[in-house]
């Protein structure tokens, strides 16, 4: 069902008989290592340079060169920014998917493809646009061994001519993305562009009605995924010590962060490194590596996805039960075991909140979009160091690897909070230094540093049973005083762990409760149903586990709550189960998506609907 | 029923002897050890105590790591004003890294056990001698798991015979030879019998720059000590070939004797300390790699012990050099080091409109 | 506070006023590794030959020798061996430990102390019994070199006399623990009896009130512990690959196993063995070789502590996700991290139910009893191979390691059930095999084992996207097909899962529910409510998750439910909170204990107590 | 518009060829290749097809293991009558040993990648290694984790050049050597670009009784075949030496060529096929292990990539051996083999009373 405000689409295509404008989906279906993505990038920042709404979502598949690739676009005036399920406008690029592509699509889309494939053989109901990429190409790029990059970029300017994308701003994306490096590459794609463009003003008749105009709604705002986002995050929290060991989605935020501190945090006097940046072996290495490091001082984080969460459980444990701080950003994909390594899920809330054997719990930071990637790894190493603890942030791979616009990231004005450590100073003045007392209260006890120079300062660590002065025990009552300790430490997380985002409607009965980068479908639904079922609803998004008592008073307000979230098993519903009262619980519904993709709004309405018997 | 008795005065103290950093030894000294009466693993931290109080090393500048296993809990049992950390099973030398990432100016002593570093721990153990990750490693081997009741662990040597009668077929991992082929820059064995070799031996490493690793042969008394196993006592006492005398003269002392031409080597250590090397049985060069190997596949056909110095390199860049990072320790550096400014911030963000 | 049938002991000892027969609890306090467990052993049995009910827990350090350790006998005429928190007759042979352990008694309990210690000066209103174990050992053991461990069986002579134990029974319990090739050992030490017996017999006047008397409730019944009790277990099911990395408390389940294998799965003809025990490089290797063999078409298994689950994890989600199946005993202590090693623990039970990142639900078996220890590795097994799934048995420090009596095991009648396995006759009659295809609808794939002479017999395992031909996709429908077939698979396991045992009371309005080694102090403390709060109780003991409809009907028949595990987070509750509704949910109450000792059955009627306001 | 075209009949097929066991080549292929044209792991799978194929090895007797990488999805692209299992990221060598303790008599090749093994997984590789698990371990050596876009792995040569420019600063782990030193009984190494060559070490390796090791160097077209890498196919056309010509014939077929005395060495493999090692350059004896791990130093210090077969031992025990279990598969022997009597369960209980 489509949610275009305009008159439904003619069943006889061909014609074009009303115009939708800033409102639509574009997908290209390309064959992947074939460079298409710059040629998407450029046509998403096209739009965005435009000012109008736009995202975009890469669905790779899990191969390096060869396989069907989509890219997906979505442009709306509104500012609806998740992905929509349905397409308007495909670009049909590789003849593996093509067919398919093409019968999937609802009446009335439109279809730039590659001549040969003789899509419009398929369907009567479409807009067709034929294009010969291969003839084009020749007179383009002379060089062979090129062309199979350069042709994609003819689809820009088909696609830019059609839907009424501002060239000028094609030229300034392209060369951007290009870099003042590569030029003569940029002149060349441009020269591909400026076929396309040429073909589609003298040999195609527009009959689709999706085109853009110029807005003024992302004007200052930056393009970024979220893994980039988390990487400066971390280096404007002052990171210090970075273990990871590849695996995707993750990757990419280690190592766009090894560029950016290459640049920000080389010592202006001495031109050495304010930081150490370690590829480990295994993700047993670099979370031991972590674990040693925020031991010894650093501010030390890792990166990961669900494989690399199974195999840290043991060390999280440990930093769990000696105190031992640790951000561990898990950009999360499709488990269990190596599942879909290429598509979206939010799978481990569950499982890092209860990560390693024995009694453990640990915070979790759910960022929704690049600015809070950035914010959120501050609050991820305050939260470490303030509570000597294992800290997870979950992202996702649509957060972390696809391009988004953003406002631009604010400077943080606030120090690090490095937490209760004990200088040398400092000792001179306590009367005794014992590693695990709770003075104050909250179950954080004060810590020192290995190489401080003072005779009090030196405590053993262990993961085996300690009393308050860190001395081996096997004793009960050693043992329950600290465990009670760990408890009493997570609750005091909860005054300070990021509080909830969201508004409570007056009139709204129903309310809405979701995380991460359910965010961006979570509000279309929303305004799908006030538009379609006339409902208001609330809504609430969480930033963080341990919960704060915002849930608990959103929740009292309304008759039922919908936990919105894209996994099987309800994860975060489930950490709600745990912690509530059955009367509590009684409220809550789930809305569960787990197929991978980024969340849609019509999913979540459409569950939404029938479980409200709508 | 109850005597009061008065006690006698008190004899005055004798006066403390102190070493060259004004400490005496007992803030070299550690908890009273809980291992088993004769365990190696108990002359190894007596080693070490008497190392550290001898070389006057501030205390506070050594952080103590260790993995699982009753030598593994011996950090508790030395150094008891140094920071330790006994972490888990096999794991020490990614922790270990760690903590010289944040702070290199560490000086890192890792303990370890045979089971802990060859059997769960050897993937570990070969990423960090690749790394060349200045601390000193020093595996107490005694062939069996200790702590889980003398199982027999990767090192065991083919045809020692268990407790229980059980024979080992499987070819043992020789650590050394994996520290020479994989990047130690210093790598010798011992036994934790042999006071002055081991002795020695700990000193030259803690004034070696990258990673030395040292494997002694630590009997386990209670569940290796018996005949039959290669690990005892007796097998390793009639077993021992020493590569070398070895004499170990600190930096800041000088060098009084002179050396006798051909027969001994004098090696300057990183710190300016010297080794003196000198020839026993039979021709050893310490800075051949191949000959290093060599000696450990004869010496393992031989069933012999090879102890001394088996392999040193000096000069090659370690972990924290490559890394390139700046003198103070990266964990304390005060914010302005670490979080860059607004305008670097600002740059950024305007590349990314 | 005490609960002896007899009236209570006057406040000043000394004057055997009463008596107590069958019914006390004994602490013999040691050094670890000074042969002390003969000795205990040795006391334990005896009594045991002698008819009564009893029970031996062993307390002891995470030390091969020297640190102290305890071991508590519970001789009691009703049957309840849970431990017993108060300790009546106390043997205090080590220096270390006994001013303390003194300390702590009540008033009225028995010491027999080694005679240099002066206990006796401690306290007035304990019954104190010297005896010169130095003196005493050097004429019945010349060798000075064994003294150390002869020593300690004088205490059996001394206890065994002022007990009234019948010594021809412990005559015969000696010389059944050292066995008929130690005859020479044992006879030395039948001499240190003896030499307790003629001290104590001569020169102490016994005044405490404690005694044994024969009765017959223990004819026909077998001495074992739980480890031992799961290695026959699995021997009897058909184990063909075991695999471990030793870790405490868990080494003397394949320990044992192997000294059973060699002796009952010998084959006859060949002299060959009928299976393969690989002590592995650590818990990953250990659980690889599981999933392999397993996946080859072995009863394969693993037995582990906690920091091996940990390790574990990443294996365990491949075989939740590929439906390979295996089995892992994990015989609990005290997390998290190393924790307690030598401690007792429910700590795994929600760790294990949903180990690994993304969406995955394993089940857990809760044997309370050698005897269940020995069925549920046949339940284990069967499910396991049934299900296609990794299985848990959740045992404990105190099944596993602890001596128990029990009935003898019945032979199981039951032949192995293999599972859905096609070979190669079946595979002619079907049309297509499809692996992950559910042809049956209970969620359970036909499967074929490597090496089947068959050309369709080949699939392709595989943990990332696949579909039912087992062919690799990233497709969504795929996914959700296949992960919605998982959790139908999980559905149909409550069908199949040992059922809980227990009873309801009509005049009861709560309910107890409890799992595992919980068993023995509920059993006593429903009794002591009875007599001391006049409170009926229904009961039920769960044997598995899933769990089966029984509980939810026990729940609904109570007002409220008290849960009683031995873990801080309670967490079979939280299973129970996950998979129920709040209506339900709302009846549960929580106790829970995790000092690391025995749960005793005082524990429970405090709780109980405390929180029905009693 | 649509035109219906009347195809011409089908030509006659041609009579297909069939190997020594009746079967065509199609049961020995697998599914389409999904990874990058001219990908070096291509050409492996290919000469796996081949070599199955020509030797007439039945599809079902065949399991193929792998880890996770690039290469290690190449098992779906040969053997699709054989059973495959792609596991998890390094531990395919304890999935293997599962899988051949449950079932002695299939026949296990393991494909993995140079990170699956000398990164994440090279704990689990040197245990098998000890364990002599029969098996054919097929290393598809590229220097770097492919799948995950082309990080340096732990078998990347020290100075060898990524494609960002970066450049490897860690000393190589040489998984031949840690072959070598560590029990594998065959160990060679090939370029995947051999065909020949590597088509009779395999054929060696199925005919040998333990575990065998082939380093294949196998270059990532993607990210790694550049100037400045060791591991192109340029790099190692240049650099390749081979120890010997090689000639493989099978224990099905007579031998008829005359072997030359001196130049040419005949062995008689575990099945009874015969290798036979024609020199080359060097001399070379493949049995003795202190020269190959001596050839292997040298080459790495000259910067030769150094193929043939390194280093064999016949007749060890494999792991199989040493447990002595019967001869038929483990995991399907019928219940009477494996549930004891009921008399003897009583034995015990009688024990425990
Ligand atoms: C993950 C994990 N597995 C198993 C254990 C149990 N465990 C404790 S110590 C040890 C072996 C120690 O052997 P070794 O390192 O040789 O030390 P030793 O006791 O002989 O000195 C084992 C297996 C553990 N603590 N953690
Ligand atoms: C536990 C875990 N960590 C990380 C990954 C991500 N990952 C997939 S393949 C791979 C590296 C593969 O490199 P290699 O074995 O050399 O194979 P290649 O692709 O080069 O053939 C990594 C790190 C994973 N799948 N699992
Ligand atoms: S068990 Fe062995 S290794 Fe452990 S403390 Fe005793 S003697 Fe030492
Ligand atoms: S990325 Fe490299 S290793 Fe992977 S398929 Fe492509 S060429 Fe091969
Ligand atoms: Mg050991
Ligand atoms: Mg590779």
């Amino acid at each position: 069902m489509s949610t275009l405000e305009v008159s439904p689409a003619s069943s006889e295509a061909g014609h074009q008989h009303y115009r939708v404008v800033n409102d639509f989906s574009i997908q290209v279906g390309t064959v992947n290592g074939s460079g298409s993505q710059t040629a998407n990038n450029v046509l998403m920042r096209s739009i965005f340079q435009m000012g109008i709404p736009v995202s975009g979502k890469n669905l790779f598949p899990s191969n390096i060169a060869g396989l069907p690739t989509w890219f997906t676009i979505r442009a709306n005036k509104n500012g609806w920014i998740a992905r929509k399920k349905e397409i308007d406008f495909l670009v049909a690029m590789n003849p593996e998917t093509a067919r398919e592509d093409v019968l999937k699509l609802e009446a009335g889309a439109a279809v730039v493809y590659d001549e040969p494939l003789k899509l419009n053989e398929l369907r009567q109901d479409l807009h067709f646009y034929p294009v010969p990429f291969d003839k084009l190409v020749v007179p383009v790029c002379p060089e062979v061994k090129l062309r199979k990059l350069v042709r994609n970029m003819i689809y820009d300017g088909v696609v830019g001519h059609l839907l009424n994308i501002d060239f000028e701003e094609i030229h300034k994306a392209l060369f951007k993305q290009f870099g003042p490096k590569k030029a003569k590459a940029a002149d060349l794609n441009w020269g591909a562009v400026q076929a396309g463009r040429k073909f589609a003003e003298e040999q195609l008749k527009k009959t689709d009605p999706f085109s853009v105009e110029r807005m003024n709604e992302t004007a200052g705002k930056i393009i970024i995924d979220g893994n980039s986002a988390a990487a400066l995050g971390c280096i404007f929290a002052g990171v210090t010590v970075v273990t990871w060991y590849p695996i995707t989605p993750s990757s990419s935020l280690v190592e766009t962060m090894i560029g950016y501190l290459r640049r920000l945090r080389t010592d202006k006097e001495t031109g050495k490194a304010t930081y150490a940046v370690v590829q480990a072996e295994d993700e047993l290495a670099a979370i031991g590596m972590v674990v040693g490091a925020s031991w010894a001082g650093a501010r030390a984080m890792t990166s990961t996805s669900g494989p690399g969460i199974s195999l840290m459980a043991e060390f999280v444990g440990l930093g769990y039960y000696a105190d031992i701080p640790a951000v561990i950003f898990d950009v999360q994909r499709v488990g269990p075991s190596t599942g879909l390594p290429t598509r979206t899920m939010q799978g481990d809330v569950l499982k890092n909140a209860l990560l390693s054997h024995g009694d453990t719990r640990h915070p979790v930071l759910f960022p929704s979009s690049p600015q809070e990637c950035f914010e959120m790894a501050a609050d991820a190493f305050d939260l470490a160091e303030g509570f000597q603890t294992p800290v997870f942030v979950n992202t996702d791979l649509d957060l972390g690897m696809n391009n988004w616009m953003s406002d631009p990231f604010a400077y943080p004005q606030r120090e690090p909070k490095r937490g209760k450590v004990l200088d040398a100073a400092a000792l001179d003045k306590v009367q005794e230094f014992a590693r695990y007392r709770d003075v104050d209260g909250d179950g954080v006890a004060y810590r020192t540093l290995p190489g401080t120079p003072h005779p009090k300062a030196a405590y053993f660590t262990r993961g085996s049973g300690h009393n308050e002065k860190a001395q081996y025990t096997e004793r009960e009552d050693d043992y329950i005083k600290n465990v009670d300790r760990l408890s009493r430490k997570f609750a005091s997380m909860v005054a300070v762990v990021p509080k909830p985002e969201g508004e409570i409607n007056p009139k709204a009965k129903i309310g809405i409760v979701y995380y991460g980068t359910s965010r961006y479908a979570v509000a279309e639904s929303r305004d799908q149903l006030v538009r379609e079922y006339g409902i208001e609803t609330s809504h609430l998004r969480l930033k963080a586990y341990p919960f704060t008592p915002e849930l608990l008073d959103f929740i009292a307000r309304h008759d039922r709550v919908y936990v919105v979230e894209q996994n099987r098993d309800g994860q975060l519903l489930a950490l709600m189960r745990l912690d509530y009262e059955p009367a509590v619980v009684a409220k809550l519904r789930s809305i569960r998506y787990y197929g991978g993709m980024p969340l849609d709004a019509r999913t979540v309405t459409a569950e939404f609907a029938q479980q409200e018997g709508l | 029923m109850s005597t009061t008795i008065t006690p006698p005065p008190p004899p005055p103290a004798p006066p403390k002897k102190l070493n060259r950093i004004g400490l005496e030894v007992l803030p070299y000294r550690g908890a009273k050890t809980t291992l088993c009466a004769g365990c190696g693993h108990n002359s190894i931290s007596e080693r070490i105590v008497e190392v550290f109080y001898e070389l006057g090393i501030e205390p506070w500048k050594v952080a103590k790591m260790s993995g699982i296993g009753c030598s593994s809990k011996t950090p508790a049992y030395f150094l008891s004003q140094s920071h330790g950390f006994n972490s888990v099973h096999g794991r020490a030398p990614s922790v270990a890294t760690g903590a010289l990432l944040a702070n290199k100016n560490l000086i890192s002593v890792l303990v370890t056990g045979d089971g802990d570093t060859a059997s769960i721990g050897i993937g570990q153990f070969m990423h960090m001698l690749r790394r060349n990750v200045p601390l000193v490693y020093v595996i107490e081997n005694n062939g069996v798991y200790g702590l889980t009741k003398g199982q027999f662990s990767a090192t065991a040597d083919r045809g020692s015979k268990q407790k229980s009668g059980v024979i080992n077929e499987m070819p043992p991992i020789d650590c050394c030879l994996m520290g020479i082929e994989l990047g130690a820059t210093l790598v010798a064995r011992s036994f934790s019998g042999d006071k002055k070799q081991l002795s020695t031996i700990l000193k030259t490493c803690l004034s070696h720059k990258g990673l030395s690793l040292v494997d002694v042969i630590s009997p386990c008394v209670t569940f290796n000590d018996h005949v039959g196993s290669t690990k005892s006592y007796a097998y390793v006492k009639d077993h021992e070939v020493a590569l070398q005398d070895l004499n170990y003269v600190p930096y800041y002392e000088e060098i009084s004797v002179e050396i006798e031409e051909g027969e001994t080597k004098d090696v300057t250590l990183h710190d300016g300390s010297h080794l003196r090397l000198k020839k026993l049985s039979r021709d050893y060069d310490p800075t051949n790699k191949m000959q290093a190997v060599q000696a450990l596949h004869d010496a393992e056909g031989k069933g012999e012990v090879l102890t001394g110095i088996l392999y040193m390199e000096q000069g090659r860049e370690t972990l924290i050099d490559m890394l390139g990072v700046v003198d103070d320790a990266l964990g304390t550096l005060p914010a302005s080091k670490v979080k860059p400014g607004p305008e670097a911030l600002e740059a950024v963000m305007e590349e990314l409109r």
